[in-house]
């Protein structure tokens, strides 16, 4: 060890190292802000998102549909004449990192496309009231909107949303009695375990046995012995990720006859895919734009067939459930900017707040008091079949 | 009664999981006293080649031993960088597996993405004893056997085994009589390779695998094989196969949200019980 | 000199802040508080020999301290004087068993200790669960809010400033000479009369309280907690931000974190530029972590300080032959 | 002496600055009996180490005709295997493969082992693991058997029947053995000649006979109880015989201060 005053000399030498090659970088990193000068002034849009850590699978796919969003307003000549600059910044899946994208954006941003891990909204939300700053979420948790922050917009339909659509296919389908099995770790699947108990009631549905799993869970036979011995006519199962594939693997060897009713977490080859022939006769909840097939002839099969074409071409299979979050989250912004006729924050604030418009995730109405936009009427309970989502006979009267 | 007897024959499946890294685990520790924490790669490599392999057509078991051939380079490289520079310690070398860990996200997702795979393992449902179970658990447990009794034959019955036991318990003895440790310590690690690429290749089927599965074996596998103190294959078997019935026991008569702590708690108790018994080891980590 | 070094720090921490642009001040409060819970891990590991992969326990434990407390109409200063006192206790407790434990499985303990905490974390619903403790005012003092960002970076100095120097006074006293004695050789300085199991323990709680002070200033910086805010990769990361600076120097961890905080900010502007293929982030990300510490342990395995410092002195050498 | 099987000259190692070895030059011949004897942390086990190959050395020259087997210092047995075993592994660099990795002629040679065969070499007794050492290291079919450190720990008994066991391989195979002993009394008991190491410098050598009278080496190794000339203390009673008799007799205490060493030719 050597002499501390020694190790001294040699912090002051290379903090100042530190320092300068600090000054540099962020001299190198603020290198862009000047461009978009000549012509006219581009609307500056900034993105969060999870390109990398655990919520990478959603964010990459978020990235991909804002950038075609993106791409296809500006091809059709931008918004009243100005292009979109879309900037993206990584939240690496941590809150923190989110802040600090936050802060990069916000002064160059005349809108904020938000992260897709709700912890990362959440910590970006209280900087959003601060700074006032029209921003859009791509995350469903419903403490975003629950109470309503003013420049806050959620795109993907909530926990409760969701919760509340299957039940009411449970009450048309005669189900009262419904098993219910949620990954304790997940806020996605705890708001949505909530939603289903806070209005199983009103739906007349007693939900019971309830069990619970972590998200590193590998093995669900306990689950299945359980609901073997309940009366239980359903299992729903709220989950996001690795969980959901395993346990509806198990579910398929398991012997339980009742349908497993899973949600929009699942509506994606990402659970396809690795689920396989397992995934076979599973009742999967969805937006609508997932079947945008079935759907009848008009402005919502348009909107949806416009980003299933693209979204296609570009990258080769057909638009999962996160990328439609982004493509719409896009559409609705591009939207109300429009309205307010230009990019003033608080006009395109108040233009979203009186907002109808039609996207791949179905019609949005926001309002002062309702910052969630889809209702029920837009989510989709689908079947798999030969490996695909085919809208159940109930969903089907619904699109009608 | 049929419950729990379902219960344990899953326990058992999973744990023969656990056992397979933990296994992989304890040849590379014993030879080269590195614990390897790139381990749970090796598994995620093997599943994501053999997911590949099927995908291409290539027919079931020539493409799973495909991906326990991948377990094994890998194993093979990851030594290489681990303890192929002379005078690296176990501490250092400790410190450069979890680098490895890591590095090994980035190829994984560079070539497969990051998107989860899976492929059909045994399909259908077995009974036994009137508790019912997918059939694919009694394939891993009906591989693992066997697997765990070929390497008991391997290092008592056969000169490089013993070899390979001779550098685990006395590695300068080992010098003195012309064992090249290093090279042994290198074919430590394309087994341990193997043994975690099978486990990989084995329970990917009745689960899935992305490139960040590692953690959850790598804990696993570590609990299971701290029981017999990293050295004792035997015990990492029974250990495995212990906290593979502990967790579905618990889950089946207690409830499913506490299972990670089950397995981490039971791990902290035997490691600190182990050294309150034996005194700490002087082992400096770096 | 040693007078001076601080000097030289203490300038710079003053003077840098109000020079950045207010959109890098957050990197700067994040770089800091990060060199200062690696202060405590280089301590950790310098000193005292032991790895800890659960760092980012301590770090939770001090912000959850603070939030919480804040939340619950305490006032923030107490709030943030409680946090590293709570996370020290919680070492301590923590410490006297797994400090029985060497090498590898301490290793292995601590990173078994952190993911239980983030498991109960994530079911407390006292401490906001999965989703997280949200509304946490921002700090405080008598009528004083701190808002902006500039006001965080200077308290986040103060940390900083704080763990050097009790870092520092630690390593000189009698004390941290035996420490030194007992990372070399715990037999020998057993027999030469040193209290191995106390001075690694006060050491563990030691780098606890850091980490605990710095989670308490993140706390109210962000005003949101999460258990995702504290994943393992973040104890890996002070790992690789302890090694690659340089274990045992004082300058190391700030070097350290420095370093792997700019990179990282780096590479996350190369890696989401247009035209990059969209798995660019991440495997940027992880292989230069990656191999970056399997750099340093293997080629540098003193860190950069070190590693500077011989290059300084070998041309200083030169320089001296010549005349 | 004949032809060197062990020829080392000029043999520098440094560690970390610090200068194990400073220019030792050293030869055994063949089916020579040499000691080498210096004080704790004269330089011994690195000698050792050096020949055997696991250190690289500074400068100088180490060459072996033919093979070298060593026996290490503290026995160094793999403990969880058995003693069969630990001889099999003696024979792994053995040129003839796996017929080389036959322990029978170990077992003739060792008799005292036949019995311990399926035992664990860790729960032998100190003069047994010090057999299955030597037997590991014959396993090698060496020319030369470097010894390190013998007697250390072991009962007079115990050392005498090793010492006699050396002595028949010596006179009926013409096997060199190098022996580094901290006891220099048995060293040079057994020896014919010596060499003398202080602070990593060949400081004597010479017969072990002249050693053995040397003023020096008494003083410093002999525990300073014989006389320059050959005077014997009373009631202590050394003969040094020429060691190449078969069947040589010899006690020997367990260390070089007031040892007892008797030798009867």
């Amino acid at each position: 060890m050597r002499g501390t005053g020694q190790g001294l000399r040699t912090l002051s030498r290379t903090l100042s190292i530190a320092t300068l090659s600090l000054a540099i970088t962020l001299a190198a990193c603020g290198g862009d802000e000047g461009s978009g000068a000549g012509g006219d002034d581009p609307i500056r849009v900034g993105q969060i998102v999870s390109l990398t850590g655990n919520y990478s699978p959603l964010g990459t796919e978020n990235q991909k549909s804002v950038a075609l969003a993106v791409d296809k307003i500006n091809a059709d000549g931008g918004v009243g004449g100005r292009k979109i600059e879309l900037t993206v910044r990584d939240d690496k899946s941590l809150p923190d990192q989110a802040v600090l994208a936050f802060n990069e954006l916000k002064d160059d941003s005349d809108a904020i496309i938000g992260s897709p891990f709700s912890n990362s909204a959440l910590a970006t939300i209280p900087l959003v009231d601060r700074e006032e700053i029209p921003y859009i979420s791509l995350t469903p948790a419903d403490e975003q909107i629950n109470p309503v922050h003013p420049y806050v917009f959620v795109v993907p339909a909530t926990s409760a949303t969701y919760a509340e659509a299957a039940l009411q296919y449970f009450q048309a389908s005669k189900l009262s009695k419904v098993a219910l099995a949620y990954d304790t770790k997940s806020s996605y699947a705890v708001a949505g375990a909530k939603g289903l108990q806070a209005k199983a009631g009103q739906y007349g549905v007693t939900v019971n046995p309830i069990e619970e799993f972590q998200t590193t869970a590998t093995e669900f036979s306990a689950i299945f012995t359980h609901v073997r011995s309940s009366d239980a006519q359903a299992l729903m199962v709220w989950a996001t990720g690795a969980p959901a594939v395993a346990l509806t693997k198990q579910y398929a060897a398991s012997g339980l006859k009742i349908p497993l009713v899973l949600t929009g977490a699942q509506a994606s080859k990402l659970f396809l895919d690795p689920a396989g022939p397992a995934a076979e006769g599973v009742v999967i909840a969805s937006s609508v734009g997932v079947v945008g097939e079935y759907l009848p002839a008009g402005e919502l099969k348009t909107a949806v067939d416009e980003l299933t074409t693209a979204f296609t071409a570009k990258y080769g299979y057909p638009p999962p459930q996160f990328a439609q979050d982004g493509y719409s989250g896009v559409k609705l912004l591009a939207a109300a900017i429009e309205k307010a006729g230009g990019t003033d924050r608080a006009k395109v604030r108040d233009a979203l707040e009186g907002l109808s418009l039609t996207t791949p995730n179905g019609t949005y109405a926001y309002s002062a008091a309702n910052h969630s936009g889809l209702t029920t009427d837009f989510i989709a309970i689908n079947m798999v079949q030969a490996g695909k989502f085919v809208p159940t006979e109930f969903s089907q009267e619904k699109l009608k | 009664m049929s419950d729990l007897l379902g219960y344990i024959v899953t326990g058992l499946g999973i744990g023969a999981g656990f056992a397979l890294v933990a296994s992989g685990l304890v040849a590379i520790y014993r030879v080269t006293r590195v614990v390897n924490f790139a381990q749970g790669a090796f598994a995620v490599l093997a599943a994501m080649l053999t997911a590949s392999l099927l995908g291409s057509g290539v027919p079931h078991g020539v493409a799973e031993l495909g991906g326990v051939a991948l377990g094994a380079i890998t194993g093979l490289l990851v030594g290489v960088v681990a303890i192929g520079r002379p005078g690296t310690s176990p501490g250092t070398s400790l410190i450069v597996t979890l680098g490895l860990g890591v590095l090994a996200y980035a190829i994984e997702i560079l070539i497969w993405g990051d998107q989860p795979r899976s492929y059909p393992g045994v399909p259908g449902v077995a009974e036994v004893g009137g508790a019912r179970l997918q059939a694919h658990y009694l394939l891993i447990v009906a591989v693992t056997g066997p697997v765990f009794a070929v390497m008991a034959w391997f290092f008592a019955r056969t000169d490089l085994g013993k070899a390979l036991s001779a550098c685990a318990s006395n590695r300068y003895a080992a010098q003195v009589v012309g064992i090249d440790v290093r090279r042994m310590g290198l074919l430590a690690f394309a087994i341990g390779g193997a043994l975690g690429g099978l486990a990989g290749v084995l329970t990917t089927p009745v689960q899935q695998v992305t490139f960040d599965s590692d953690v959850a074996l790598i804990v696993n596998g570590f609990a299971a094989a701290v029981l017999g103190g990293l050295t004792r294959p035997g015990v990492a078997l029974a250990g495995g196969l212990l906290l593979g019935v502990a967790q579905t026991l618990v889950a089946g008569y207690g409830g499913g949200a506490y299972q990670v702590e089950v397995a981490l708690v039971l791990m902290l108790t035997v490691m600190i019980v182990q050294a309150a018994r034996t005194g700490p080891v002087a082992e400096t980590a770096r | 000199m040693k007078r001076l070094g601080f000097g030289v720090l203490a300038l710079l921490l003053v003077a840098l802040p109000p020079l950045l642009p207010e959109r890098h001040l957050a990197t700067f409060v994040l770089l800091t508080l990060a060199a200062a819970v690696t202060v405590g891990v280089s301590l950790l590991m310098g000193y005292a020999g032991q790895v800890s992969l659960g760092q980012a326990s301590f770090y939770a434990i001090g912000a959850y301290t603070a939030g919480l407390l804040a939340v619950h109409g305490t006032p923030p200063l107490l709030g943030l004087l409680a946090a590293p006192v709570i996370a020290a206790v919680a070492a301590v407790l923590l410490g006297a068993p797994l400090l029985r434990l060497r090498g590898h499985h301490l290793a292995f303990a601590t990173l078994a200790v952190q993911l239980i905490l983030l498991s109960l974390l994530a079911q407390a619903d006292w401490a906001g669960g999965a989703i997280g403790l949200q509304g946490i005012p921002r700090f405080s003092v008598g009528g004083f809010e701190l808002r902006n960002d500039l006001g965080y970076a200077y308290l986040s100095c103060g940390v900083l400033a704080i763990a050097l120097l009790v870092a520092r006074n630690v390593v000189a006293s009698r004390a941290g000479r035996g420490l030194r004695a007992a990372a070399t050789s715990e037999v020998a300085a057993a027999a030469s009369g040193v209290a191995v199991g106390g001075y690694r323990l006060a050491v563990f709680a030691l780098s606890a309280a850091f980490a605990g002070l710095a989670g308490g200033v993140y706390a109210f910086y962000l005003g949101y907690l999460a258990p995702g805010s504290f994943p393992v990769l973040l104890s890996i990361e002070y790992v690789v931000m302890a090694v690659v600076g340089g274990l045992g120097t004082i300058a190391g961890p700030v070097v350290g974190a420095t370093v792997i905080v700019l990179l990282v900010q780096v590479l996350n502007t190369l890696g989401t530029q247009p035209g990059m293929p969209d798995y660019a982030p991440t495997v940027l990300n992880y292989a230069v972590y990656a191999l970056l510490l399997v750099v340093c342990v293997l080629f540098l395995p003193k860190g950069l300080v070190p590693a500077l410092d011989r290059v300084r002195r070998g041309s200083l050498d030169k320089a001296r032959s010549i005349r | 002496m004949s032809r060197p099987v062990v020829e080392v000259t000029g043999l520098t190692v440094r560690y970390a600055g610090a200068t194990a070895l400073d220019g030792v030059d050293l030869a055994v011949g063949e089916g020579e009996l040499v000691a080498l004897i210096g004080a704790n942390g004269a330089g011994k086990s690195t000698l050792v180490k050096a020949l055997s190959g696991l250190l690289r050395p500074h400068a100088g020259t180490i060459t072996v005709r033919g093979r070298l087997a060593q026996v290490p210092e503290g026995r160094e047995m793999f403990g969880d295997l058995t003693v069969d075993d630990n001889l099999r592994l003696g024979g792994w660099r053995n040129p003839e493969g796996r017929r080389g990795r036959d322990t029978s002629p170990i077992y003739e040679l060792l008799p005292e082992l036949s019995d311990l065969r399926r035992r664990r070499a860790g729960s032998l007794s100190g003069g047994q693991q010090q057999m299955v050492a030597i037997g590991r290291a014959l396993m090698a079919r060496p020319d030369i058997l470097v010894v390190d450190e013998l007697s250390l720990g072991l009962a007079p008994l115990v050392v005498t029947t090793l010492v006699g066991h050396l002595r028949t391989l010596n006179t009926e195979r013409g096997l060199a053995v190098l022996l580094i002993e901290q006891n220099a009394r048995l060293a040079l008991d057994m020896c014919e000649r010596a060499y003398v190491l202080e602070t990593g410098r060949i400081a004597l050598h010479g017969a072990a006979k002249d050693l053995a009278r040397d003023p020096q080496v008494t003083a410093a190794y002999l525990g300073g109880h014989v006389e320059a000339g050959g005077g014997l203390e009373a009631g202590g009673h050394v003969e040094v015989g020429g060691g190449q008799e078969a069947g040589g007799r010899l006690e020997a205490g367990g260390h070089a201060s007031g040892g007892h060493v008797e030798a009867a030719t």
